[in-house]
């Protein structure tokens, strides 16, 4: 099969372009996404192939443009919204947490429907340009949330958020978008939601993780592995809601030693969620107390010198995984 | 006002728009009586006084045609087919009711009737039915929408975004005000400034519409012109309806805050009494087949009861079940 | 000094009369506490006592509503902002998220507002009335997040609550407003935010909680004491951020044996946090994996049946503190 | 437009309107450069060609007078006496900048002037502003607010609730529409469908003007008319301001998609020539003298810009600093 090389961002318009392809009840809108193709360009040229009809810009009004899209999914549309950022879906919480997400549960209705949110720092977008707000998509009953990090993950995942009968927040991380290219095939399948996989096996601790993170705990894997012989497994979590406790917990056997990383806050972030799985599920296989490694609980700052002392990276993940080893 | 004549409909319609507002007042006067008994779980929120609105709205439109109904809203449900049996299994939280016991009291709807169940939160439904009605004509059905909301809820965000949404898009709803002078405890002087709600129409760029909410006759001879004006050049209308809650917000509200006058002068115009001395006159339903309808309602809403009543609650073992759609 | 009987919704009426008198910058206002006194009377006659000016009704727009608040609180008024329910707090999360939480951090400017928020179900509220969304606040960055469980905490803690230099959500539960009363004097000092309290001596197992569950933890720590001579302490958070670490960790060490126990969903509820703390700070205290009861991850449903099901209770408490003891 | 003559007003007002146009423009100039020549980390958002907006309002206000300024309002910050030192801090994201460091570009404000930093979230800052001069006036003193906001942000929930809110409480706020054609990459005509916005203000039961944006002397005239009116008469107006977006959203956009005959049809409306060649007419500042200013300010720019070079960025030991607030 031939391969191509792609970048996070691109891997993302392929998914979305095959859908726009085979299905025709794929819609895609939002701020801008139309011939502009969206502020980060991920839907650059589907307006222009699949016609206005199907890709156009919307008023900015985050509450209608969800709310249409619950009308869209529940007519046998699938309808997906773009928010610019994902800080900005914060004007239209009640349409997911108090909407889309009850809606099945309550009137037996599908609502098929993607949000996609650019999310994320490590590029100067100061306080409201940079969130990561996944464990508040997590709370939400009725939701699934997706947060890929490789191109072949954010291409497959795409294509089942979509394709999935429920309301899916698809999660885009800003920094990956054109930081991380993958060879791959120019074809794909489908990846399942609610799969996590382990992206590097290890048996000296495991860290658990997701977004952006991952790669910064690879890298910090590898520089363990070759200074100090510690073999680190990592896991991209790839779905959050409903998350993967299986392999969570094979790998918490596997290493009894876990280190939990995410970009966004500490108090009550999803790292939150994965500790207490593990305090329940896999205690007496724990060697070690259970760490996080996050954002400290402030708003995200903009200059470089803060925001990298805010900003989980590989030297931050290197040093937490040293002592959970050496504990 | 609409210049046809209440002659350029059938007796049978007009029977039917009676038959509704009776209907509703009968199954809303037993749940008045049944929530001060104590025989009702949770809140019990009436249309009495509204009735003509839902009744000559919904009892006007096409079979594609698609309702967002509120609070007041019980005509629109019964006007598109829901059976009172169906509304006391909702009330009385039955299994086998529309929500099977998940959601309560007002939180209902029916897809096959094209009525969205509302939630809560004053606004969001808005725009849910705009996309609905834009999915429904992407598929080549010439649906039209009525979305209700009340004179409070104009001052949500949500009332905003939906309407300009639907404006940009040209989707074919109608957006009704009712305004019955309160919002809870809070009158239309502490809500609003304009002098009348339906001056937010311009703002728009969109038509807007006074009608007499009491006048069902006249209402649905409005609404029939409306709505097939707007299903062939498709557009947004705002429609205010002059009308008054007469009772308090939910009957654990004893509307002390309300002046006496005005439900005395709303009271001298009551929907129904008007519906049936107009159709009367004019020789389409005699006082008889009124009394008839009348007869025929009661001994319908004492049978619906007593059947729901009858019928089991959900088993706390299906709790888990459905909060995600398989397909 | 003399002592009189208060139900927590008046022990919240008092602390709010005395901050009116005390505290001219302070305001009291939102949808409907005016003369009517709010959807659940905690404000009644407070608009008498204190006039328009200073207690007062505002349009159903939540996100104005606290966008003022935190315009007046920068400019030294101390603003007090109801929520009818917390629930309708979701249409304006970017108000307190982006605004009122990073405004000090990024400007300087002290924002000291309070927002009251009703809670929690188990009186047939249904999905849209009866949320606990205390993890979403608890994220925040710069919010303080305050949950009482008895009158006299509720009266302390909205004192202080108002009086805090920052932004704090101080939640109420909507059970707990009549069905709990308390013994206590006329007068009081405000209770420092920030510190947890031990409402029952144990050594067999600490259950952590907080809200109307402290009430159910209780009794199931009573009866297993009666029928299994089994002593559980238990711990009110009382403020939920910042929170209390060094008493948790404390009754980690006393008890080696944790249940957290919260109304609300399960999955990144605040009970992960609380787990997450013990994991990493009191991992080689524990003699057993820490567990959670909470709600399952489902929108909070109407019926009886199932909303029994749904709630967290004594029983459900008993039953896990039972296993975990006996681990 | 105001009856009163260019005349009314002294020469030294005139030339400080002048300046803070010219003093804009050569800041935001210098930036653009800095840009392309990847000297700014994050992004730069000029108001190139839209000075004459926030130089008239902001320089015809009185000292208790508060602001909200928004992406293009860099004349603001300086008609209320920020200096280009700390513009450049801010933008250099420099220790001792308004935010020192913590927000980045256009989110800065300085409480001394009167002035907010703005949140990204469009629309939010209308209702801060509003409570604030509703503070203020409790205070006892007559202050009048002033909010800009974008042709696209009128679409969001957040414009609306704030002006209904502002109009039910008679505060005194000018709502200033500065409709630049653009949204990021999206037209008028795909965000609303009113002939103006200003059609707006009825439905809001407010007054509406519609003024030449790009003329700061009859701007000028009508905001001094305007200000003294609300100050005496306290009520809210929408002001809507015809002006033209004359580069990218942002120094990262190539605006292609702008028409060409649009920015020439503005260019040759260039604020600052215009308000140079008007006061130059009237006598009011030669030629020669506002050729001096524009030297000065553009040898301030260089300095500005060197010392704000030379100072600290922030001190990553700070980053969890000021979170809270003490007091
Ligand atoms: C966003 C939001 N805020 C607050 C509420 C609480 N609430 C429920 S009904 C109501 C009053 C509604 O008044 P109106 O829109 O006039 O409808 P009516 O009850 O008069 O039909 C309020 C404030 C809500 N449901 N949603
Ligand atoms: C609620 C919200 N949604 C989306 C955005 C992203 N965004 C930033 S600026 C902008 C366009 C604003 O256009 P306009 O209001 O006309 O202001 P202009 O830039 O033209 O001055 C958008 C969509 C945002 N900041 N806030
Ligand atoms: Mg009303
Ligand atoms: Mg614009």
């Amino acid at each position: 099969m031939p391969t191509v090389e792609m970048t996070y961002l691109e891997a993302i318009r392929q998914g979305l372009r095959r859908l726009l392809q085979e299905r025709n009840e794929v819609l895609l809108y939002g701020e801008d996404v139309g011939a502009f193709g969206g502020a980060f360009k991920v839907t650059l040229g589907l307006q222009e192939e699949f016609g206005k009809d199907r890709v156009f810009n919307t008023p900015i009004s985050e509450s209608a443009m969800i709310g249409a899209a619950i009308g869209m999914a529940t007519q046998g549309l699938r309808p997906v919204v773009e928010l610019q950022f994902v800080d900005f879906g914060m004007t239209a919480v009640h349409q997911l947490l108090n909407n889309a997400g009850p809606t099945h549960y309550r009137t037996g209705l599908s609502v098929p429907l993607t949000i996609r949110a650019p999310c994320g720092g490590g590029f100067g977008g100061g306080p409201f340009h940079s969130e990561e707000l996944e464990s508040l998509f997590c709370l939400m009953p009725g939701l699934k949330v997706v947060y890929p990090a490789f191109p072949s993950d954010a291409r497959g995942l795409i294509y089942s958020a979509v394709m999935d009968p429920n309301p899916v927040i698809y999660l885009e991380n800003k920094y990956l978008y054109r930081h991380v290219k993958e060879v791959m095939s120019d074809r794909f399948d489908p990846i399942p939601l609610g799969l996590a996989r382990i992206c590097r096996p290890g048996r000296d601790a495991v860290v658990l993780t997701y977004g952006a993170m991952v790669h910064e705990a690879l890298r910090a894997a590898e520089r363990l592995s070759a200074e100090k012989h510690y073999e680190i497994m990592v896991v991209d979590m790839r779905t959050l809601k409903p998350y993967d406790a299986e392999t969570v917990i094979a790998a918490v056997t596997a290493t009894n030693r876990v280190l939990i990383v995410h970009e966004g806050w500490r108090t009550c972030g999803f790292g939150a969620e994965l500790a207490a799985l593990v305090a329940e599920r896999a205690f007496h296989l724990l060697d070690a107390p259970i760490r996080r490694v996050a954002a400290p609980d402030v708003p995200v700052p903009f200059a470089p010198s803060l925001e990298k002392a805010y900003r989980p990276d590989a030297d931050k993940i290197g040093e937490a995984l040293v002592e959970l080893i050496e504990y | 006002m609409s210049e046809r004549k209440i002659e350029s409909v059938d007796d049978g319609r007009w029977k039917a728009v009676l038959r509704c507002m009776m209907l509703s007042r009968a199954i809303e006067e037993r749940l008045v009586r049944l929530y001060h008994q104590g025989r009702i779980f949770g809140g019990v929120y009436t249309g009495i006084g509204q009735e003509a609105i839902g009744a000559a709205t919904s009892l006007a439109a096409g079979p594609s045609d698609l309702f967002a109904p509120c609070i007041r809203n019980m005509t629109v449900h019964l006007g598109r087919g829901e059976t009172s049996l169906n509304v006391f299994r909702q009330y009385l939280g039955r299994a086998s009711g529309p929500t099977r016991g998940r959601d309560g009291n007002v939180h209902y709807g029916c897809t096959a009737n094209g009525v969205y169940a509302m939630i809560s939160h004053l606004g969001a439904m808005l725009s849910v039915v705009t996309g609905a009605v834009m999915a429904r004509r992407r598929q080549g059905r010439d649906a039209v929408g009525v979305a209700y909301i009340g004179d409070g809820a104009t001052s949500t965000g949500d009332f905003h975004e939906a309407v300009n949404f639907a404006a940009v898009f040209d989707v074919p709803v109608i957006f009704l005000i009712e305004n019955n002078k309160f919002a809870y405890s809070t009158p239309n002087a502490e809500q609003f400034r304009c002098k009348q709600l339906v001056d937010r129409a311009q703002g728009y760029g969109i038509e807007g519409l006074c009608a007499d909410g009491n006048d069902a006759v006249e209402l649905f001879l409005l609404a029939q012109d409306l709505m097939s004006d707007i299903r062939q050049k498709p557009r947004p209308i705002l429609l205010e309806c002059d009308t008054m809650r007469m009772r308090g917000h939910g009957e654990h509200d004893d509307f002390s805050y309300v002046p006496r006058e005005l439900l005395e002068k709303y009271a001298a115009r009551d929907p129904i009494a008007q519906a049936r001395s107009r159709l009367a006159e004019a020789g389409l339903v005699a006082k008889a087949a009124a009394d008839d309808i009348e007869l025929q309602v009661r001994s319908e809403v004492d049978q619906a009861y007593q059947q729901a009543l009858e019928e089991p609650v959900p088993d706390p073992a299906d709790l888990m079940e459905g909060v995600y759609a398989d397909r």
